[in-house]
């Protein structure tokens, strides 16, 4: 077997090859978004610790 | 007994023995993955009706059973968490369902690039293809609902609550169909003929079938540890955590 | 307890006759969009007798989904409902009370105006009584359980599309069989069996989905 | 009579209270103070249990208000920032569909001594919608009035009341613990009650 | 002006994206209520193909009908409707910025989604076209009309079924051309015709609909 | 400035008010008085020219505020019974969101003043949903003080307010007024304000 013979998957190129691309996206896709929704909730708790630390500080000084 | 389930669900002490697991898991699902796609794309003979085209079974079918598989799991942890209350529980269904849907959705879409070839059509009005839309839809429905609500334990309880009535309709919807089917109108599509797997096929696809199985565990654990981040983030474990970074 | 059911019963059946108008809304609603399909194609008889029991149907499951917020959005924007959930009574019975008002305001109108409607789409007369039995013992599942799919999204601004996408997919085996049997009728067969199934699934309903109703609504009132 | 041990409430991003704990006698009045967003309107309906807290348990004569619900809703009434009343329905009918939710049956002419204690007597019969915001808070005054309840909970009870108003639900407060009642409520207008009060103080925590 | 026409598209535009999922929805609608169909009838691909035309227009149209509440509903309860009254803008751009936003938010995403149920309805090529283009002429009509709607019942409670009553007539002869323009591509022949009809609809409900949405609001406000 | 010639107003069977004239003066701050239900609310939003009176005239500057619709809208701002929150905006976004309906573009920095002033100047990411019933009402006090309006109508603008806001708003009244400003109000809750007020007393009339 050669690789243009394996490429064309006898003739279902396009629907054996899309599956197989797609679900390298979608593999992709799950890999990633987890970790830009941790960075995005680190973001968040660190934003809330600051504002804390400011309202702490606002309560002392009254 | 209670209270030790109590202090090992508690989502710090997950947190901490959560990460070595995740390496393990993501490392065996890669490992394995690609040893059952050399099987699949190189060793496995073609098949003697389908040619080429049924190599779109090693990730169709194991992308089908994860759909349900993870409904399963989903809906069964918001149960845990709406009876036991315990929250841990609640952030594993969470996690699940975005993952759920990705797999639902791959399901459909390989399946209908799968069609096409075999019955001439991307799409037809049969059981086992609308239980699967309809999957994805009870999927989306707890994504939404999760999202919707702001007060983070009624967001968990009401859409875990959804997760379970769903679980109710899987079946009725599948059987409803199916027995619509048959009773009227001869047959317009091809069934499955489920071809008698060659040992050469069923080994692959088992092999991905494990494989997709060990990405969902690394997966649902990154993303319940987020969750779990998010939901102690005014608990003193997390801010430290997060001092620490 | 018997008589808290009756009470609500009562004020909701009476909160609604205030409002005449109201009252006929999802009937005229369920009329109109049954009348949009023969506009839409240009229907032979044969498609469109093909078509009836679907849009029929379908058009029924729409209209009582549209009037499903009449069941707890006004008593939860203006606190009623945190006052039925302080009761002394069994939320349960509360909720089937509410469930029953709903059905005597939206199903059974259906139920009634359908044969109209069955004739107007020109379906045969085994038909048009098959849609009768089908709505009668279909309504009521679509009832109660759009009120658990209702009491989880009340708190939500804007729910009306979110509750279609958590409501439709519970909807389904109620408008395949309910359908199935007005098409099979109108073939001259015998509907039993799809009859026998509506009525298990009204059972099923009736016994768990206030329970489940129940459960939503505290779950949604814990603001 | 109503026990709160170690209550703790998280909302969103804040801890509002933790390890919050008092009781209620008979005849006790209590006010639950802070300034805005500290978190009593949460509070309140946590005691009412339509909430549910982070931790800690509520006790009514000894039992928690779960275990103990007929009864505890038997004779607790609350009323919150929401005025639970229905535009197409009489005054009279709101009136009447509150108390049914009570399983309270009193005859029209004890609702109309109430109305006409709260100033609503002329308008009976008047569909709610019709009403200004001051009138609909005087149909919640006259449904405490006739609840037979024991624990009053108010969450901000003088909102959009008029002088006469707030005099009228302060005599009413001080009437109820005569009669050995007992009242929590909330409110940022100084009431003036001539009786002895408690007050809990709820502030502002970081973390647990 | 057109600072203000823009920066209220944006507010709106920016308020739909926080709630991501919600974006979806009328979406998901549209795709949940075609899906019915079929699964209501016993599919024969020809009555498949019959009906699929009206089928996918009514279900479009139902799915911006719902959506409708989005664009004004809030703004009321909350009173930002009685500020917007009270800019010193003219209220018809301001009107138009909503609409605009609602049919970025619903009218588009349906026309950039009815190929895929084409293909689930067994539509050949042209129809499918022909779907597109009817649609992209249609539902911006439906947005406008809608709004005028809208305006008028958003005081009253409970007002969803209420507006389907106005709304839905109005709709007729945009879903009737609409559909029809598919039926006939369907069977290969031209369309020009009923797509510059609904051209035409569109300019004109352009031009007229936000001058009677504002006076709409203007009534409205007068509570 | 603004002047209310013969004013008359029904709501369903009752006459709340007819043949009512005043006048609003620079640096005048005015009280609408009366119990509830008397018609403050309805009178408020008249003035505005959101609702329709059943007779009489209002003028800005001599002119009908219909006519003078542009000046007089750009420099009246009202705030009634609610809050303008939008629950998905963040409270920065919200208050920038109210002033772009009056085409007011300002920085940052300038509505970071006006927040700190209302005692939100931590909250300025949270959004509006996250907010209590007070802190809601304090974004409209950020708004009022940047709307560069000449006008003030508030609508019981005390509302929700803890004892710092009450004292806030005062504040902030007296200052417009010293700036030239005039203010229509109405609350319940006596407001204690150091200047001269005048006062409009709504009744009880019955027939024309
Ligand atoms: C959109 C189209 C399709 C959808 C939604 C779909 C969905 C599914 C689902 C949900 C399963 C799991 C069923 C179970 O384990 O109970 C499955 C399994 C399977 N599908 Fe598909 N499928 C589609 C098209 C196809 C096509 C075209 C073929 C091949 C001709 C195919 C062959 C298979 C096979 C061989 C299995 C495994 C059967 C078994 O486990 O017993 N599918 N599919
Ligand atoms: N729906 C909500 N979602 C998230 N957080 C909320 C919600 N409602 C209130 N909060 C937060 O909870 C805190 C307490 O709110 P609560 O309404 O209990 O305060 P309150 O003491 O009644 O204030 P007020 O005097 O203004 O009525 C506030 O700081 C607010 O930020
Ligand atoms: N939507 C309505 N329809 C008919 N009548 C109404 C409506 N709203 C108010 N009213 C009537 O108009 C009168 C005045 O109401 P308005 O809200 O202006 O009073 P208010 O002075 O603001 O009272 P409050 O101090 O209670 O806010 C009331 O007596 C009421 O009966
Ligand atoms: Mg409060
Ligand atoms: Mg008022």
């Amino acid at each position: 077997m050669n690789w243009s013979e394996f490429f064309h998957m006898g003739g279902y190129a396009f629907f054996v090859w899309t599956s197989y691309a797609l679900t390298l996206i979608v593999i992709v896709a799950n890999i990633v978004a987890p970790i830009i929704q941790r960075k995005k909730v680190i973001a968040r708790i660190k934003r809330a610790i600051k504002r804390e630390n400011i309202e702490t500080a606002n309560a002392e000084k009254q | 007994m209670w209270n030790w389930i109590q202090r090992f669900s508690s989502p710090k002490h997950f947190y901490s023995m959560s990460a070595p697991l995740i390496n393990v898991f993501a490392i065996s699902a890669l490992l394995i993955g690609i040893y059952g796609l050399y099987l699949g794309l190189f060793v496995a003979p073609t098949d003697y009706q389908q040619g080429e085209s049924y190599r779109i079974i090693f990730i169709h079918v194991p992308a089908a059973w994860m759909s349900l598989f993870i409904y399963m799991v989903m809906a069964i942890s918001s149960g845990i968490g709406i009876i036991w209350q315990i929250r841990l529980a609640d952030m594993v269904a969470a996690a699940s369902a975005p993952i759920g849907a990705s797999f639902a959705f791959l399901a459909l879409v390989t399946g209908a690039l799968w069609g096409k070839p075999m019955w001439g059509a991307y799409w037809v009005w049969d059981a086992r293809l609308t239980s699967e839309l309809i999957l994805l839809f009870l999927y989306l429905g707890y994504m939404a609902l999760q999202s919707a609500i702001d007060d983070q334990r009624s967001a968990d309880k009401a859409s875990g609550l959804l997760a379970i009535v769903g679980v109710v309709n899987i079946p009725i919807i599948h059987y409803s169909v199916e027995w619509w089917n048959t009773l009227h109108q001869g047959a317009t599509v091809a069934k499955f003929d489920k071809p008698s797997m060659h040992i050469d096929m069923l080994i692959p696809l088992m092999l991905m079938a494990l494989a997709f199985k060990l990405f969902y565990g690394a997966l649902v654990l990154v993303r319940t540890r987020n969750e779990a981040l998010y939901r102690d983030r005014n608990r003193r474990w997390v801010r430290e955590l997060i001092e620490k970074l | 307890m018997l008589k808290a059911y009756y009470h609500l019963l009562l004020r909701d059946l009476r909160l609604a006759l205030r409002n005449r108008h109201e009252l006929a809304n999802p009937l005229i609603f369920f009329v109109l969009v049954v009348t949009l399909f023969p506009l839409a194609v240009t229907p032979t008889p044969d498609v469109l007798q093909a078509m009836a029991p679907g849009v029929i149907w379908v058009s029924a499951l729409l209209a009582v989904l549209l009037s499903l917020d009449r069941l707890f959005k006004q008593d939860y924007d203006d606190g009623s409902l945190d006052q039925l959930m302080l009761s002394p009574n069994p939320l349960m019975i509360l909720v089937l009370a509410k469930v029953s008002a709903h059905w005597l305001l939206t199903g059974l109108p259906l139920v009634i105006i359908a044969p109209l409607l069955g004739l107007f789409m020109s379906l045969p007369t085994e038909a048009v009584s098959a849609l009768i039995y089908s709505l009668l013992l279909g309504t009521p599942v679509l009832s109660l359980v759009g009120a658990i799919g209702v009491s989880l999204t009340v708190a939500v601004n804007r729910g009306g599309v979110l509750l279609s996408l958590i409501i439709l997919p519970l909807y389904i085996p109620i408008l395949i069989f309910g359908a199935n049997a007005v098409d099979v009728a109108s073939d001259g067969l015998p509907v039993t069996g799809q009859l026998l199934f509506l009525g298990a699934v009204l059972a099923l309903a009736l016994s768990l989905a206030p329970l489940a109703t129940a459960v939503a609504l505290r779950i949604t009132a814990s603001r | 009579m109503l026990e709160v041990q170690s209550l703790e409430c998280v909302r969103d991003d804040r801890l509002l209270f933790s390890d919050l704990s008092f009781s209620v006698a008979e005849a006790e009045v209590l006010q639950i103070e802070g300034s805005n967003g500290s978190g009593k309107t949460s509070l309140l309906r946590i005691l009412c249990g339509l909430r549910q807290a982070e931790a800690g348990k509520i006790l009514w004569h000894g039992e928690s208000i779960s275990s103990n619900r007929e009864d505890f809703y038997a004779n607790m009434v609350y009323i919150g920032h929401l005025p639970c009343i229905k535009g197409d329905l009489t005054v009279m009918e709101n009136v009447r569909s509150l108390l049914d939710t009570r399983s309270l049956t009193l005859t029209d002419a004890q609702i109309e001594v109430a109305l006409t204690k709260v100033g609503l007597q002329t308008y009976d019969d008047v569909p709610g919608k019709a009403l200004s915001s001051g009138q609909r808070r005087r149909i919640l005054l006259a449904f405490v009035e006739l609840s037979q309840a024991k624990l009053w909970v108010l969450d901000e009870p003088l909102t959009a009341l008029d002088v006469q108003g707030v005099a009228l639900m302060e005599s009413m407060i001080i009437e109820h613990r005569e009669a050995g009642g007992s009242v929590i409520f909330t409110t940022h207008h100084g009431m003036k009650l001539d009786c002895n009060m408690s007050s809990v103080q709820l502030g502002k925590k970081r973390t647990v």
